[in-house]
């Protein structure tokens, strides 16, 4: 099965994608969810890295004000959304 | 204005994660009362305190962006941020929750010279 | 599907504990079961009876405190993060002669291996970090 | 010289408040005074009352005390920090009606404006961050 | 070794800053002493928790190294490090304070796709 | 007066870098220490960036083994140097 692997920093990201399969999921969670803004010039980011399935938190991207700023092809999912993920992921691996 | 102490608030850190930011400007807010020149200089993950469009009901918290739009009012008027800052974040000034003046690497130089004393968050 | 959670942050401090809530909230309402959710590091600090959460800010421990009653999740919380945090039960107060004791009802304390006992019995293990 | 601390830190979780201390430590034995130590974010965990550390790691907080009561340095706590971390004295404790108190007697609560007092009284401002 | 679980701890924090190495190293040990299959994966700044001539005595503190050279008589002897976290410190397996295997990211990504647990710090 | 910068986590040596003045002191301490260990290639460190005083405080370098590791360049105070620095600069500014 699977990984999915969740990041809460953004910075933690690019130590994130060093090891992450191509099957697996990743999603940004918390302040990860910034490393899911298209990028400008480098800084937190990491998100134009190698295509996996990349996932960010609704309540996060909202309090954020995010909404329009992430980047194509991150899927927002709910706090359902997130345990559906956690259902057909194994392990589950934190980024900080 | 002339009067006091330069003081200046180096704020780094993104919202909501922790309560760094909030608990930074809440000290910002209360210094602006005092008859003292406060200013406050917005730098790296700190400029996503400013953004707007931000919704802190998402959390069942307060909106940081909200907050920090007081800050004027509370008489804090020299307000910084980074440039470099918000360009590596697709970040233009149009994107912030209230006026602030943006500044290259030298002129924070600058700003921090200038201080009696930084408090950071 | 039996899930673990680890909580590795403080109340406000950090988003963890918030989030972990969250997420407890839906796995509950996707019909699985949490045997335990288990407070490590400074996330000890949300079984603590002596906060008082700002008004514009609700705190998570009520909502913790929820999941123990209605559903029989077990909240437990290291006894050595805990004890250097200042999260004491009155056992603890007692053996210490502290003053006062600070952990809220609904909460547990236990020993570490409660964490690895957590991870074996569960289906799924997931850790909100600080 | 006046010399002004803050410390956002928790002892234990972050080496802040014993890197303060060592910090007002030398400055002392260099012939500053310290009028007043400011514990704000985390670093309010410092004047818990109820702490047991661990055997092979001291707590900073004796040391703090000994500032207070040997060099008459004012140990600070945000009362807005300190109330949604646990931190409370016997007034906040009777107000919101807590089981307990958890101040320890070396600290005392302040308002906010005390970090900006801290500042204006004092020739250098020190930071201490989580 | 073939029962229970195959449980990993990912440790990527550098010590004595804050107690999260100390910490998550103790929930290791006692991992340990469980019937499961425990091993630990230094990465990032975690490594600096292994490497040699720590003295946490200069802080009042436990040697974090020292700890971590208790793990193989807990019975934790599966410990891995990133190869690339290393050489971005300077650091070579011979400054470490004990035996670890190295592993490049893709061995990395195999070592965790192969647990059923990933315990993290 | 020149500035003094504390950095008490290796990646904000960088930000620091980026705003210190030619004649500001920088004093690494703590997780900041690691910031001046001899670089090998990138990750947390900064260090051989342009030359500015460089201090790294001796408890924190000695706990974490780095007495051997610094770069060259940078010098070891101890608290009491930590506080002569904090004399003969102002303001002090931290960066974690």
């Amino acid at each position: 099965m699977p990984t999915l692997h969740l990041v809460s920093r953004a910075p933690a990201l690019a130590a994130c994608l060093e090891v992450a399969g191509a099957d697996d999921a990743i999603l940004l969670l918390e302040d990860g969810v910034y490393a899911g803004v298209a990028a400008g010039h480098a800084a937190d980011d990491g998100a134009d890295a190698p295509p996996r399935s990349l996932f960010a938190l609704e309540p996060d991207v909202r309090a954020r004000g995010l909404g329009d700023r992430l980047g194509a092809g991150i899927t927002i999912v709910s706090d359902a959304g997130f345990v559906g993920l956690v259902e057909r992921h194994q392990p589950i691996v934190t980024w900080r | 204005m002339t009067n006091g102490k330069r003081i200046l608030f180096l704020l780094r850190q993104a919202p909501y994660a922790t309560c760094h930011a909030l608990e930074a400007l809440e000290a910002v807010l209360v210094a602006g009362v005092f008859d003292q020149q406060v200013s406050v200089l917005f730098r790296d993950a700190g400029v996503w305190q400013v953004v707007n469009g931000q919704d802190g009901s998402a959390l069942e918290a307060r909106t940081i962006g909200k907050v920090a739009q007081a800050l004027p009012q509370y008489g804090v008027t020299a307000l910084y941020v980074c440039g470099e800052s918000l360009a590596q974040r697709s970040l233009c000034p149009a994107d912030l929750v209230l006026p602030v003046t943006v500044l290259d690497d030298a002129a924070q130089a600058r700003l921090l010279a200038a201080q009696d004393a930084v408090v950071n968050d | 599907m039996k899930i673990g959670i680890a909580v590795h942050g403080a109340p406000y401090s950090s988003q963890a504990s918030a989030t972990a809530l969250r997420f407890a909230r839906a796995a509950l309402a996707a019909g699985h079961t949490l045997p335990r959710v288990f407070f490590y590091h400074d996330g000890v600090h949300a079984a603590s009876a002596l906060t008082v959460p700002p008004q514009d800010e609700p705190s998570p421990q009520p909502g913790w405190a929820e999941l123990a009653q209605n559903h029989g999740v077990e909240l437990a919380v290291c006894i050595a993060a805990a004890l250097k945090r200042g999260i004491v039960n009155d056992e603890e107060r007692e053996r210490y002669e502290l003053a006062a004791a600070s952990l809220h009802p609904a909460f547990t304390i236990v020993g570490l291996g409660q964490l690895v006992d957590a991870v074996c019995a569960t289906d799924r293990f997931v850790t909100f970090a600080a």
